[in-house]
């Protein structure tokens, strides 16, 4: 595989379980409640910046709407807390708060079925990779690629800000906040934070091993293939609209988990966590971890993150600058990330191994000629 | 003869990798140079070092007795070196008419010099105004060759001039090259798999296998079995 | 009904640290982003009150400590930032705070840690909670004087221009009942995006339909383009006036005087206010900051904010949230804008209406005053035609 | 169709491809204009003709890569107006005038993802284990089995074309169009090809566009003639070369052909034993 | 009737703007492949620009002259810096300059925070731009008119001297293939150099022209360059004609959505209509013909 090299595979068994261990074991006994929930919420990063990892880092579609998927999950989610919280209080035909200031008199039609939390689980779990199929599938299909597609995605995020900020039943530019339950258990009780907490972390594994499973397939060969090549796939009976659609579906899955944990992590979702601003930021931690491996990506977004809320507590104006900089020095100088720290010494010794013989093309044709 | 183009220990590669491993290697003025190798023996990227789109990591390449190794690959060709790239390269949205003027814009009798190659290949009078990457893969070879032409080199380089181009206009090349390289204001490193061919045309042929020379000398009548045992091994 | 939030979160332990003689509070406003155009200003003139008060002898003989944070235009930064204010500095109070999305999200963290947060902006109002003192204008103290002055004018119709979210949504909601009960014609309704630029449309729709008044609602850089449309098309002041809610001092300055000389605004606040209250507030902010800054109506309430809440921890002779709560019902200050005073029932302070007119030296004078300050109503309960507004 | 073609193939059970009326305009400007074509299994079609003929074009009709009209029939089934991946699927594979291959794999992945066209989503989402019996196979007729873990950007020109034909073979095409396949090789390699490509052409339609007369004598076994467009003339290779019109646009004076011919042969003789 | 005039004028002066924003890009992007996301703080500094100079010399017609051309000097040199530093590394990897140069937007927004300050500026409109023009009974601004105009002016120029000059050949040579035009002889860093002041500098002058009608503000390119990419993509890359009437049918489609709608759900469906347009034609209005794979 293109960067993962041959590395054993033990390697990743026992990293995960470092980390498990860390997540599961360490974390919590060293965070205090509020960094905990903040560690929650970068997994949350962690998991969408997995996903571009995938779509972006091996299937070369660099994605500027995540946030868009991610949106459409937490959205979902904010929803069915919303209804339930409603109607805790003020039985069965009770409107969420926001509705009633808003003027609502009734709940609007789409909102009734978010009252069942089977439904509302199955929309944060189907509806952003079947959106983002469909929308892949009618772009790739045209051969819409490399910038091109990046600016549609981007036009995407933009477009779906602008709509959610007018609409008033779904808070508008307030979005929707002030959850007080999480499927039947107190969000104020800490606890149930910290049950949300390993949830999130288990979802971030979950998700890896997805993306995993994704790269190292047959799959992900003919992934990097489209990427590289993508009319020559065609060549060879693949349709690559599909192959591309689908790992986009799954970087979308990935968003959408995402999405619907940071409602109850952080207790709002609104428009201006999926816009262009928020959308391009998921992709500094892809950049900075390695865009083309497995790890890096989650990794990175997780640094970033940290280092967002922290450099931003020192030094609350300059974050903007830092950000650019980050941009422009891994993006610009170090485009394999941080990861490719590692890997090019690798390579440096594979190559120089393999060179010694270089292509004894004469002998071949001998043997095929004899 | 005294040589137009000499290149000496020069050793070339692509990022880690080194493919040439010191090569030495001269083109008489006025005369012809073959290379001759396998596939992937690295006459390609000897070609590239030599017009400087590959740098030299090691080693001194001369054109007319001046050092020129560190020189990018437009000063080359205002001293003189035209090139033609292996694979019938153009520039595809220009028309066939703007690829030649392109290079020709900013030379002395440009107008000229475009008129004087359109004549040694007038298929392309019929095409000037269709964009090149519509032509066809020999329509395109003519093309570079004519461009490069108008470069008004004083060294041809040629890398497989007659890849994918019809027997009878193959003829022609070859017989253009020969009296260009005739005239004597010009010589022609040439890159050619038609042994025949190659030996025909130059003064002086290179075998390079792996990165480096193993056989080189006049292209008279022992070349020919020297070239092909060479080849054989 | 949804007035009072039922969430008196009495679980959460305060970890607030009152026995050395220092006291710290949290200044949380958008730094970065889209919003720190405005959110700058407040940090500086809640800085400047600290100054003062420090200088004074402090809240209760302790110095105030400023614990400064980023909300980076993001609710969500906001929610996270006001809980890291609470439970790791544990700050005595939050005073920031522009848009109503950054004070709903940081409603609940407030809320459920029994923390206070003082809001300085006008807002859309329909909302109350025991942990925020709105020291902003609510609706009635604002939209409505702004609306009864135009009827003074003899305005019969009007043209209602915003920016597409909530504030200006619901803004619209009450002048459209206010207007159906006055009688006063609505030719037209039109929102645009957050930060869009281009009016020609909407301009070229209002141009058609010669309205009497244009009521704005419209927020940040689109009021340039929009007003510069405006003048372009041949609108003006005098033959058809434009009042807005969301344009201060330092709106002024980027529309250029010239595109908008002779509009209304309608605020609680100018820099042109005529006290010594006012003249040593203005003094105080251009010696710190500089002699081309302006002040405007949220730095002033953010400024006012600081001393409310010094004033009522004085008074309860504690920082306890619940002796806070108790006690605030009366407090008063003498502030820039004229005496305020917290109306204990909803957390909202009174406010005199001030309607302006803007001068060429970008500055906005007052034209009409509603003489007295008003007393918050952000539920509008004490206006018939307002019944219908929140839902129930 | 032709009577003759459909009773052919029906009769013999073998695979053909019929090419009736193809067209192709640019703007206006016909490039292929009304080919007929009939190929039938076991025949290795050279198609021949001058730069720009329409050759290339024709390929790129077959296999869906530029709209044209007329028909093409594989054994009974139209081809035309489908999608290049059904087409694919359909077995009709083809090679590139300048090599394509996925540069940032190994020469196996290439091979394994050419392979792979049929295969189910969940083969697909499983991991590689070991190396398919067809890639073996095709690796070791392409003689690159001491590359198969190289990247394949690094390989040089004529190796990629290796690879390329290599990926059809596993592939399965039953019909293979290879659009000069020996351009840029040397003697050996090109006997090496021809020698390959007629063990292929045995169990398969193959129809090889090419420029070197010399690989053309030796290995085909029908030859066509394009010119501006249209099909000039069809049969054996000596029919071809005694062909007046074909000299005249395609071969040269014959003088000049014949040395061209004769050295390079006797050279490529000599330096292949 | 007057409605649709007026809105129809209203598109044109809407796609004008988007032309004017989107004719930097149709070099930068079309021609050379490079996705300048900083092309809006290009489009910034020329604001800034105007405003500077409005500071020496009045707004008048020849202020605004040489705002222009000060705006283009501007423009372009900032472009240039950005492509010898950055962009020079990435010719190979279009999609990381996307990101690189979005982190130099985001840099140049804060410089010019810390230098104007966060709250947008005034820019004064000449005196003789004040005003409208009424046109069949709708009325344009005259600031309109200009823009339009200017717009016109710098296509054709640009369009000319892409197509007509010895520099146009060699700029479309280089982007089209860098090694083989330096191997015939031309100076492709200098070519890359002039591509990048020109494109950058039309930013420059359309940040000039847009303080007639908008604020001057750090964040002020933002607004205009999704748009712009939007007019990119739609004309086709690399085709000036094709970025003209997509600037023109996208500013027109705007203007009769948002009169029929509101103007948030006229953007949605600009965005829908892209997306089904491509579904028609993927390569945008004019494709770009290669018989390449690529
Ligand atoms: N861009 C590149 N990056 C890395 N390696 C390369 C690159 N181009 C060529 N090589 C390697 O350099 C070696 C020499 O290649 P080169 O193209 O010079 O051969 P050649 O003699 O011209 O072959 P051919 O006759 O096929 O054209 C080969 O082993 C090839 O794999
Ligand atoms: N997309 C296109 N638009 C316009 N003309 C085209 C297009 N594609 C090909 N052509 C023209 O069609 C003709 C046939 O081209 P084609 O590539 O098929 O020739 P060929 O026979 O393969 O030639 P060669 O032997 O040189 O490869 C040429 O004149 C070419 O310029
Ligand atoms: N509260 C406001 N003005 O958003
Ligand atoms: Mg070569
Ligand atoms: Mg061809």
């Amino acid at each position: 595989m293109t960067t993962e090299g041959e590395r054993p595979r033990w390697v990743f068994w026992a990293a995960l379980a470092v980390a498990a261990i860390l997540i599961f074991g360490v974390a919590p006994l060293l965070l205090s409640e509020f960094r905990l929930n903040l560690l929650a919420k970068f997994f949350c990063f962690g998991i969408v910046a997995s996903g571009i990892g995938l779509a972006w880092g091996r299937g070369g579609m660099l994605t500027l709407g995540q946030g868009v998927y991610f949106g459409v999950g937490a959205y979902a989610m904010a929803m069915y807390l919303k209804l339930a919280d409603a109607r805790d209080r003020g039985g069965p035909d009770a409107l969420p708060d926001f509705m009633q200031i808003a003027g609502m008199r009734s709940l609007p039609g789409y909102w009734e079925p978010f009252a069942s939390p089977v439904f509302a689980l199955a929309v944060i779990l189907l509806l952003p990779p079947l959106l983002a199929f469909g929308f892949g599938y009618l772009v790739f299909n045209r051969k819409v690629k490399g910038a091109y597609f990046a600016i549609l995605s981007q036009a995407l995020a933009a477009a779906a800000a602008i709509f959610l900020v007018s609409r008033p039943e779904l808070g508008g530019s307030n979005g929707l906040n002030r959850f007080t339950g999480f499927f039947g258990f107190a969000l104020s009780d800490p606890a149930n934070r910290q049950m949300l907490y390993f949830i999130t972390g288990g979802a971030l594994i979950g998700v890896v091993l997805l993306v995993r499973q994704f790269m190292q397939s047959r799959f992900g060969e003919l992934l990097v293939a489209v990427r590289d090549q993508e009319e020559r796939v065609r060549f060879l009976g693949y349709d690559p609209a599909l192959v591309k659609s689908l790992a986009y579906a799954v970087a979308a899955f990935a968003a959408g988990i995402a999405g619907a944990l940071f409602v109850p992590i952080v207790g709002i979702i609104s428009p201006s966590a999926i816009g262009i601003a928020p959308s391009i930021a998921f992709l500094i931690g892809v950049a900075i971890g390695g865009r083309a491996t497995l790890l890096g990506p989650v990794l990175g977004a997780i640094g970033v993150a940290w280092a967002q809320t922290t450099f931003s507590e020192a030094y609350p104006s300059q974050w903007t600058y830092l950000q650019g900089v980050l941009f422009i020095v891994v993006v610009g100088f170090l485009p394999g990330g941080l990861a490719s720290l590692f890997v090019i010494r690798r390579r440096r010794a594979s190559t120089e191994s393999g060179r010694a013989t270089p292509a004894g093309t004469g002998s071949t044709t001998t043997e095929e000629t004899s | 003869m005294s040589a137009l183009l000499t290149m000496s220990g020069v050793r070339a590669g692509y990022g880690g990798s080194e493919v040439l491993h010191g090569i030495d290697l001269e083109v008489p003025a006025g005369g012809v140079a073959a290379v001759l190798g396998h596939n992937g023996a690295g006459k390609t990227t000897l070609l590239r070092a030599a017009v400087g789109l590959l740098p030299c990591k090691a080693g001194r390449i001369t054109f007319d007795g001046r050092e020129i190794t560190g020189l990018k690959p437009h000063a080359r060709v205002a001293m003189g070196i035209g090139y033609v790239p292996q694979g019938q390269q153009s520039f595809t949205q220009l028309t066939t008419a703007e690829n030649l003027r392109v290079v020709a814009d900013g030379r002395k009798g440009g107008k000229a010099l475009i008129d004087e190659s359109l004549d040694l290949f007038p298929a392309l009078k019929e095409l000037l105004d269709r964009k090149a990457g519509l032509l066809s893969g020999g329509q395109r070879q003519q093309l570079a060759i004519a461009r490069a032409l108008i470069t008004e080199p004083r060294l041809l380089v040629l890398d497989e001039p007659t890849e994918g181009i019809q027997p009878n206009v193959v003829a022609e090349i070859e017989r253009i090259i020969v009296d260009l390289a005739s005239r004597g204001d010009l010589s022609v490193l040439l890159v050619e798999q038609h042994v025949g061919f190659s030996l025909r045309a130059s003064d002086v042929y290179y075998v390079v296998e792996s990165g480096r020379v193993t056989h080189s000398g006049a292209s008279d009548d022992t070349a020919t079995h020297e070239v092909a045992s060479a080849l054989a091994i | 009904g949804n007035r009072t939030s039922d969430t008196a979160a009495a679980s959460a332990e305060s970890c607030v640290d009152t026995s050395g003689d220092t006291i710290k509070i949290g200044s949380l406003h958008s730094l970065s982003g889209t919003m720190a155009i405005s959110e700058r200003t407040v940090r500086d003139s809640v800085a400047l009150a600290v100054e003062q008060i420090n200088a004074d002898g402090g809240v209760m003989g302790k110095q105030i400590e400023t614990v400064v944070e980023d909300g980076a235009s993001d609710p969500a930064v906001f929610a996270e930032k006001a809980q890291k204010l609470i439970t790791s500095d544990c700050v005595a109070a939050i005073f920031g705070g522009w848009t109503s999305s950054s004070r709903k999200a940081m409603l609940p963290v407030v809320e459920d840690a029994n923390a206070l947060l003082y809001y300085p902006v006008q807002y859309e109002g329909l909302e109350s909670s025991p942990n925020i003192f709105y020291t902003g204008a609510t609706t009635n103290q604002q939209i409505v004087p702004g609306l009864e002055y135009l009827k003074e004018q003899g305005v019969e119709s009007m043209y209602l221009v915003g920016s597409d979210y909530v504030f200006p949504q619901t803004a619209n909601r009450v002048i459209k009942a206010w207007a159906e009960a006055n009688d006063v014609e609505i030719l037209g309704e039109d929102y645009t995006p957050l930060g869009s630029t281009d009016f020609s449309t909407i301009v070229n729709k209002v141009r058609t339909a010669d309205p009497d008044a244009v009521f704005n609602t419209l927020n940040g850089d689109s009021n340039v383009a929009f007003f510069r449309e405006y003048t372009n098309a041949g609108l003006t002041a005098e033959n058809t006036p434009v009042i807005s809610v969301s344009i201060a001092e330092e709106e002024v300055q980027g529309i250029g005087a010239a595109n908008i000389e002779g509009q209304l605004t309608s605020w609680n606040y100018y820099q042109t206010i005529d006290s010594p209250e006012n003249t040593s507030f203005v003094e105080a902010f251009k010696a710190k900051y500089g002699d081309d800054r302006v002040t405007s109506d949220p730095m002033e309430a953010a400024y006012t904010s600081l001393f409310l809440w010094k004033n009522t921890v004085e008074k309860a002779g504690s920082f306890d949230v619940a002796e806070i709560q108790e006690n605030a019902g009366g407090v008063s200050f003498d502030a820039p804008e004229g005496t305020v005073t917290i109306n204990g029932d909803n957390n909202h302070i009174s406010k005199t209406a001030l309607v302006g007119e803007i001068r060429p030296d970008g500055l906005i004078y007052e034209v009409w005053s509603s003489g007295e300050p008003i007393e918050p109503d952000p539920f509008l309960e004490g206006y018939d035609w307002a019944g219908d507004l929140s839902g129930n | 169709m032709t009577p003759t073609a459909v009773a052919t193939g029906a009769r013999t059970g073998r695979t053909y491809l019929e090419v009736r009326g193809l067209t192709v305009t640019f703007d206006g400007f016909r490039a292929v204009d009304g080919v007929d074509l009939t190929l039938i299994q076991g025949d290795l079609k050279f198609l021949i003709g001058p730069n720009g003929a329409g050759k290339t074009t024709v390929v790129d009709a077959i296999t869906g890569l530029v709209p044209a009209t007329g028909t093409v029939d594989k054994t009974g089934q139209p081809v035309l107006g489908m999608k290049t991946h059904k087409i694919a699927r359909m077995g009709i594979g083809r090679t590139f005038q300048t090599a394509s291959i996925f540069e940032d794999l190994t020469v196996e992945q290439n091979l394994d993802i050419a392979a792979g066209s049929g295969r189910g989503w969940l083969t697909l989402l499983r991991r590689r284990r070991g190396r398919a019996t067809v890639v073996a196979e095709a690796l070791e007729t392409i003689g690159l089995e001491h590359l198969a873990s190289t990247k394949a950007g690094v390989l040089a020109h004529g190796q990629k074309q290796w690879l390329e034909i290599g990926m059809l073979l596993v592939q399965d095409s039953d019909v293979m169009l290879l659009d000069e396949p020996v351009a840029g090789m040397g003697a050996e390699e090109r006997k090496a090809t021809g020698e390959l490509l007629q063990r292929i052409a045995a169990e398969r339609t193959v129809v090889v566009v090419e420029h070197d007369m010399d690989f053309m004598r030796d290995f085909a076994t029908s030859v066509t003639v394009l010119a501006a467009g249209k099909v000039l003339a069809e049969g054996t290779v000596s029919e071809i070369q005694a062909d007046p019109k074909v000299q005249q646009v395609y071969l040269g004076t014959a003088a000049a052909t014949g040395t061209e011919l004769e050295t390079g042969t006797e050279l490529e003789k000599e330096s292949g034993e | 009737m007057d409605v649709i005039i007026g809105q129809l004028a209203t598109g044109l002066s809407i796609g004008s703007i988007l032309l004017l924003a989107a004719l930097g890009l149709s070099l930068t992007f079309g021609q050379m492949g490079v996705i300048n996301m900083a092309h809006g703080e290009f489009i910034m500094a020329g604001c800034y620009t105007a405003y500077v100079i409005q500071q020496f010399v009045a707004a008048s017609g020849a202020g605004l002259a040489i705002s222009l051309a000060a705006g283009f000097v501007v423009g372009g040199i900032l472009g240039v810096i950005l492509e010898v530093l950055l962009i020079r590394r990435l010719y190979a990897r279009p999609l990381d300059t996307l990101l690189v140069t979005f982190g130099v937007g985001l840099v140049l927004q804060q410089v010019a925070r810390d230098i104007w300050g966060a709250p947008a500026v005034n820019v004064e409109v000449p005196a003789f731009l004040r005003g409208n023009l009424v046109l069949f009974g709708a009325s344009v601004p005259y600031t309109r008119v200009f823009i339009f105009l200017l717009a016109i002016a710098c296509v054709a120029a640009l369009m000319a001297a892409m197509r007509f000059t010895p520099m146009g050949r060699r700029i479309r040579a280089v982007t089209l293939n860098r090694d083989l035009a330096e191997s015939s002889g031309i100076n492709s860093r200098r070519s890359d150099l002039t591509t990048f002041f020109i494109g950058s500098g039309l930013a420059g002058v359309a940040g000039v022209a847009l303080t007639l009608i908008g604020s001057t503000s750090p964040t002020i390119g933002q607004s205009y360059l999704i748009d712009a990419f939007l007019v990119v993509v739609v004309g086709g890359l690399g085709q000036l004609r094709g970025a003209v009437i997509a600037a023109f049918a996208l500013g027109i489609l705007n203007s009769f959505f948002e009169y029929s709608t509101t103007a948030s759900v006229a953007k949605v469906l600009v965005f829908v209509t892209i997306i089904v347009f491509l579904q028609i034609r993927p390569q945008g209005l004019f494709a770009v013909k290669t018989r390449s794979l690529a």
